[in-house]
Parts: C-alpha cells; sequence; structure tokens
C-alpha cells in the first residue's frame, strides 16, 4: 500500500480514533507548563471553546444562540457616551502586546486590532482575517446603537458570532473598559483617521 | 454617473495598489533569499556534531537519527517518526536531546537550558539542526506513519490544532485555517491542506532575518502558543512533536528545500 | 574569537561572482540586552577582497550593514584556480579571513 | 618573566603581521555624520549627477527593516568607487567599495533601515561623482509581537 492510500485510509478513519477536545486539554495539561502571567487555568476549555473546537467552529443554531445570550451577559456597558480618544485607541490598535508569557502583568496591553483588520488608511501594513473597518464610522455615524454595538463586541466578540475568532478582549481583561472606549472612537469619532 | 466611474476607478487603484504590494513583498522574499547566513549556522552545527561533550565526552556521531548510527543524509526528511528505544514519535530536536542525555549523558535540564537562541547567545540546538536538515536537501519529506503510535501521534496533532484553548480562544486554525488571509502583511498558510502545508514545511527550519536567528521548528510551535496567550509548552513534549508531525504528515511528498529564510 | 565565514566563487561569462557570508553581530550601540543593558558598538569596519595576493576591492562598511554580512563581488574575468580571498577588520580589533579557488 | 616576553613578543608579531593595515583607514568623520549632506561633504562630494546608468535595485516593500537587499551595479566608465547612503538613518553612510583593476563596479549587500527612506548610491568615475536615489518603505510583517 503506497504511503498516499495509506493516509487516505487513516483521514477516513471512523470519529472514534479523534482524540476529544478534553482528552486534547488533558495532554496540554501534561505538556504546557506555566510561565509568567500565563497560569495553567487558560488551559480549561469554556462552554464557547468547547462548542466551537467540537464544531470546528460552525456551531448548529440551537447550540449557538444560548451560549450567546449567556457571553452578552458579561458585558458591562457603562452609562453616558462610549467614545473615547481614537488616538489612544489608535496606539491601542496598532500595540500587539498583552497576555503573553512573556508581558509584564499589570502592564497596559493592545488590543492587535491591526494584525486583524484594516482600519486607518494610511497605515497599509495591515491584516485581513476580520473584515476590513475602514470609513466604519463614516458610514455608520455614532449614535448610541452604533456606540453600544461596538463596545460590546471589543468587549465579548463572542456575544455576537459564537465562533468568531476575535478574542473577547473585556471578558478576559485584557483591555480595560477605557481602553475600549478608546477604539469605540477610533472608529466613530469623525476625526479619526479612520474615517477620513 | 460620474461619482459611480470615480469610485469604480477608485476600486480599481486599491486593487492594484494591493498586488503591488503583494508583488513588491515577494520581490523582497527572493532578493533575501539570495543570500542566506544559514550556512554559518550549517557550518557552527558541523562542529557541535562532531565535539565531544558531556560526562561521558563524546559527540553526537553515532546519534541515531532514523537512518542509522550516525546516518545524517535524508534523516531529516523522514522525520518525525516513531523510535522503539524510546517508544515515541520524536522530531529532529526532540531526537537530539534524547542523544544528549542517552549518549553523552547530560542532564535533561542542562540540554535544554538554552534551546531558543538569541541575538547575544546561539543555540547549539538550531545550529545542530541547520546542519542536519541541510543533509536532507532535494529529498522528499516522509515522515513515519506505519507504526500505531505514528497513527496516534498525527491523530493528536490534528486535534490540538484545532482546540480552541488560551486567553483568546485561538486555535492553530485561528490564523492557518482560512485561504487567503494574513496577520499585519504576513500571508497564513492554511496548514492541514497539503498545497498549502508542502511549501511551508519544505523551508523549516530556516534563518528568521528579523531576529537573524536560525529557527526550528520547536521554536515555530513554542512561539505559536506564546501568541496564543496559552502557558508555554515544554521542550521536545508529545504535543509539539504530535504538532510537527501532523503538519509534516500534511506536507509529505514534498522535496525539502530548507533550511530556508523567513521575514 | 570570531565565528565561521564562508564564501563560493563562481564563474560567470567574463566575469567571476564572489559570495561572502560572515558571522558578525554588527551591533548598532543602541540595541539593549535581555537585562535592559545596551549592547556596546561591534562592528566591522573594513572588508578586502584579494585575488591571488593582490587587492582588488577595499570597502568601508558602518553598523548598518546587517547582522552576519552577506556581500556579492563581481571580479573581471577569472580562471578556474584562481585564489580569491576575503578578510574584514572591526572596530574592536577583531579579523577573520577566509580563502577558495574560483571553481 | 619569560611568559610575559613571549606575551609581548607574540603581540607585536600580530601587529606586524596584520598589513590588514594595507587597508584605507575608516573614515570616522563622514561616518559619524548625522545627516546625508554632512557626510556626503566629508566625503568631499557636492553636486552628484544624476545618472541612469547607475542601476540600484531594492525592494520597494520590505517586510523588515533590519535586512534590506541592496544590489548596485554602475555602466558609467571608469567607476572607481560607490557609496551607500541611507537618508534617514541616525548615521546616513553606510559603505564606501573601493575598485581597483580586476573588480567590476558591483555590489550586493543587506543594510538595516531604521525606517521608511531614501536609498541614496552614489558613483564616483573619473573624479566625478554619479546619484541613483531610491526609496524604500519598510512595514510590520508578522504578529508584531
Amino acid at each position: 500500500m503506497s504511503r498516499f492510500a495509506l493516509l487516505c485510509a487513516l483521514l477516513s478513519l471512523p470519529a472514534w480514533a479523534d482524540p476529544t477536545p478534553a482528552d486534547v486539554q488533558k495532554v496540554l495539561q501534561r505538556d504546557l507548563h506555566p510561565r509568567g502571567q500565563a497560569g495553567m487555568d487558560r488551559l480549561n476549555q469554556d462552554a464557547v471553546q468547547r462548542a466551537c473546537t467540537q464544531s470546528r467552529d460552525h456551531p448548529a443554531p440551537d447550540v449557538a444562540k444560548p451560549l450567546e445570550a449567556e457571553q452578552m451577559k458579561t458585558i458591562a456597558f457603562p452609562e453616558g457616551s462610549l467614545i473615547g480618544d481614537w488616538k489612544k485607541g489608535e496606539a491601542i490598535a496598532q500595540s500587539g502586546r498583552g497576555m503573553t508569557w512573556n508581558d509584564k502583568p499589570g502592564e497596559p496591553a493592545g488590543g492587535s486590532c491591526y494584525n486583524c483588520h484594516e482600519l486607518a488608511p494610511r497605515e497599509m501594513s495591515h491584516g485581513t482575517i476580520g473584515p476590513s473597518l475602514k470609513g466604519f464610522g463614516r458610514t455608520r455615524g455614532n449614535g448610541a446603537d452604533i456606540q453600544r454595538y461596538v463596545y460590546g463586541k471589543v468587549y465579548n466578540a463572542k456575544a455576537y458570532s459564537l465562533c468568531t475568532q476575535m478574542p473577547r478582549f473585556g471578558t478576559s481583561g485584557t483591555l480595560t473598559p477605557q481602553q475600549i472606549k478608546d477604539l469605540v472612537g477610533l472608529l466613530l469619532d469623525p476625526a479619526s483617521p479612520v474615517n477620513q | 454617473m460620474k461619482i459611480v466611474a470615480l469610485a469604480a476607478a477608485g476600486l480599481l487603484a486599491a486593487g492594484a495598489w494591493a498586488q503591488d504590494t503583494a508583488k513588491e513583498i515577494q520581490r523582497y522574499r527572493e532578493m533575501i533569499a539570495e543570500g542566506s547566513p544559514a550556512e554559518l549556522f550549517e557550518l557552527d552545527g558541523e562542529t557541535l556534531w562532531k565535539k565531544p561533550q558531556g560526562p561521558r565526552n563524546v559527540s553526537l556521531e553515532k546519534c541515531d537519527l532514523g537512518r542509522g548510527p550516525g546516518v545524517l543524509k535524508g534523516a531529516y526528511a523522514g522525520l518525525p517518526r516513531y523510535f522503539e528505544d524510546a517508544d515515541r514519535v520524536m522530531d529532529l530536536e526532540t531526537r537530539l536531546l534524547y542523544c544528549m542525555t542517552t549518549l553523552q549523558g547530560r542532564t535533561r535540564e542542562e540540554a535544554v537550558a538554552h534551546p531558543f537562541g538569541s541575538a547575544d547567545k546561539p543555540s547549539e540546538m538550531e545550529s545542530l539542526s541547520a546542519y542536519i536538515a541541510a543533509q536532507s536537501k532535494g529529498m522528499r519529506l516522509e515522515p513515519g506513519l506505519l507504526h500505531p503510535k505514528e497513527k496516534q501521534s498525527f491523530e493528536l496533532g490534528r486535534a490540538i490544532f484545532f482546540q480552541r484553548t488560551g486567553a483568546w480562544d485561538f486555535s492553530c486554525a485561528s490564523c492557518h485555517g482560512q485561504e487567503g488571509v494574513r496577520i499585519r502583511m504576513q500571508d497564513l498558510p492554511v496548514l492541514d491542506k497539503p498545497q498549502f502545508a508542502r511549501p511551508v514545511m519544505a523551508s523549516w527550519p530556516a534563518y528568521r532575518v528579523s531576529t537573524s536567528q536560525f529557527v526550528t521548528l520547536q521554536w515555530r510551535m513554542n512561539d505559536c502558543f506564546r501568541q496564543m496567550r496559552t502557558p508555554e509548552p515544554t521542550f521536545g513534549s508529545e504535543t509539539t512533536a504530535a504538532l510537527i508531525h501532523f503538519l509534516t504528515v500534511t506536507a509529505q511528498g514534498e522535496t525539502y528545500n530548507g533550511p530556508g529564510i523567513k521575514r | 574569537m570570531p565565528g565561521p565565514m564562508k564564501m563560493r566563487a563562481s564563474l560567470g561569462q567574463g566575469f567571476t561572482d564572489v559570495r561572502v557570508l560572515m558571522t558578525h553581530p554588527m551591533e548598532t550601540g543602541q540595541r539593549k540586552d535581555s537585562e535592559g543593558k545596551i549592547v556596546p558598538m561591534h562592528f566591522i569596519q573594513n572588508l578586502t577582497v584579494k585575488v591571488n595576493g593582490r587587492p582588488v576591492i577595499e570597502a568601508q562598511t558602518s553598523q548598518a550593514i546587517s547582522r552576519n554580512p552577506v556581500f556579492t563581488f563581481r571580479l573581471k574575468g577569472g580562471a578556474k584556480g584562481d585564489k580569491i580571498e576575503v578578510s574584514w577588520l572591526d572596530n574592536h580589533g577583531e579579523s577573520n579571513r577566509t580563502e577558495a579557488a574560483i571553481a | 618573566m619569560n611568559s610575559i616576553r613571549r606575551a609581548l613578543v607574540a603581540a607585536f608579531v600580530l601587529t606586524l603581521v596584520r598589513p590588514l593595515a594595507a587597508l584605507a583607514a575608516w573614515n570616522k568623520e563622514a561616518f559619524s555624520a548625522k545627516t546625508a549632506g554632512d557626510a556626503l561633504k566629508s566625503l568631499g562630494i557636492g553636486n552628484p549627477q544624476p545618472s541612469k546608468d547607475l542601476t540600484v535595485e531594492v525592494p520597494e516593500i520590505a517586510e523588515n527593516g533590519a535586512v534590506v537587499p541592496i544590489e548596485i551595479s554602475s555602466a558609467i566608465p571608469g567607476t572607481t568607487a560607490l557609496i551607500v547612503v541611507i537618508d534617514k538613518n541616525p548615521f546616513p553612510l553606510i559603505s564606501r567599495f573601493d575598485f581597483k583593476e580586476g573588480a567590476l563596479p558591483f555590489v550586493k549587500l543587506n543594510a538595516k533601515l531604521g525606517e521608511t527612506s531614501d536609498v541614496r548610491v552614489l558613483a564616483e568615475a573619473g573624479g566625478k561623482y554619479y546619484v541613483t536615489t531610491r526609496e524604500v518603505k519598510v512595514t510590520i510583517g508578522g504578529c508584531g509581537g
């Protein structure tokens, strides 16, 4: 039997051969060790991570809806305007620091936004995993509803789309409420470079 | 009407610009590939391979990388694979670590005290990898897949690849599961698909220009976990070996063309 | 002791290309090490290329040449067996040289 | 005593053996200049003429400023030197190559660019100077962390 045929046979093995998310979690707990601020508790999958692993990021609606509703409850919306300082927001969007084992705990983290999104058009070095956000506020205005949507989406993106690749920046404790407001400013302030 | 035409022209220009950018970056990569300092690390690696070390004061020249003791030609292209003496699947560095502890009598702690080099301190493991991998140039990648433990390792690697975990909910597939996307300016290969995994796996280990270091697959796994905001994988653990095994099996059959050069 | 150098001299149509790799940190004096201390300037200042013992290229370089420098030079003509030598000298007075015959 | 003497003799021999010292001295003043203009002044270069015969190949976009390849080739008859200047670097003068009989005015090197900058290449031929300028944009490559 050729290696290729063997590989095909392997790939079509029944599902029981695949380790479950719980099996993998055990292996990771055995093979990884805590370092810096990255403790072992980070390997414990929550219901969202488990549902997304099991479904390869395509959860059935009856699985996704209740979990999304639960995630929505984690978001604490501040009172009043949610539009912070877009200049600070731009710096947060540029920074890829935070939460890794070699980031100093307590130091302000970034949002890594440019890693995945186009924002200010003058920054040509932007990723494309997420949609382009160029001109985001120009087409949507900056009323209370859109402010709330952007704040909530950055705080906990899983409340809006369960298996999105976007981290839960508020829920995970990566960004502070003020930093998230600054990002809302970056997207919605008419003076922000995103809207030029 | 005029506005529509203008907008269309703008879109076209933006599209052309994006294409030019991609082309220019491709040209940049070709230009730097012509002068890869990887060969300097290969020279260092050769010295280290032959240098007596450890309590037994012997070199690694009797180390069996899968093709018999001391056989280097094509050894890298046959890894990862199952080793009976260790009763597990090992990638190149895991196997080197095994030889350092069993042949040279070194402790694991000492041998992995500094597995990833920095600008101030090169790493023995990385130079050895450069030297050994270079001797598989032009050979087809054929990792082990017949032994039951090899099948298990492949399946474990694939499951880890899709496991969403860590403070930011990432899996390997968060970045490497979607076609045609990039992080910043870096194109992301879809690593569970052979057509994308092949050229990537054929070029590791590699010289990395941003750090002027020679980097290995154990380093690549380690730094991906770091950016996934998880705890740190232990060097040579089953987790890292299984991931490397899964990726190499996905790329199998490709002609090895490394050591390569990376951004 | 300086790390290894590697050189390849290959004959073209009426010229010879010499590609040389050097192990050198090329420190700018602006980088900090892992403990946050400034790493002092340390870089190659002079390069010499000789053919059969005669200097044909002399170069002066700054700290802005990339770490582990790679240069390609082009010599007029050349014949199999011609001896090419490349040497460098850095700001600490360290030096290294390598030689190869045109293949 | 003896060993010190031996060491001294060895040191003396080493200095003698270094007719690497036949090298042109390193032009400290030019390499310490903080602007491209000052660097060129230190090298005695004024008003270089743009020339199509001085070819400079650089990537328009570099993913990493730590390694930017620059390939230079001069078809100007009698070219004896090539000079590389990166305007925005803290010390703009990068290198000077002097070519003697037997060498062609060609060089390929990798330089560090602190930021997006003009790369200026000058050629000396028959006491005159020629220039070609190309811009290189430096971007952020990967995860940035």
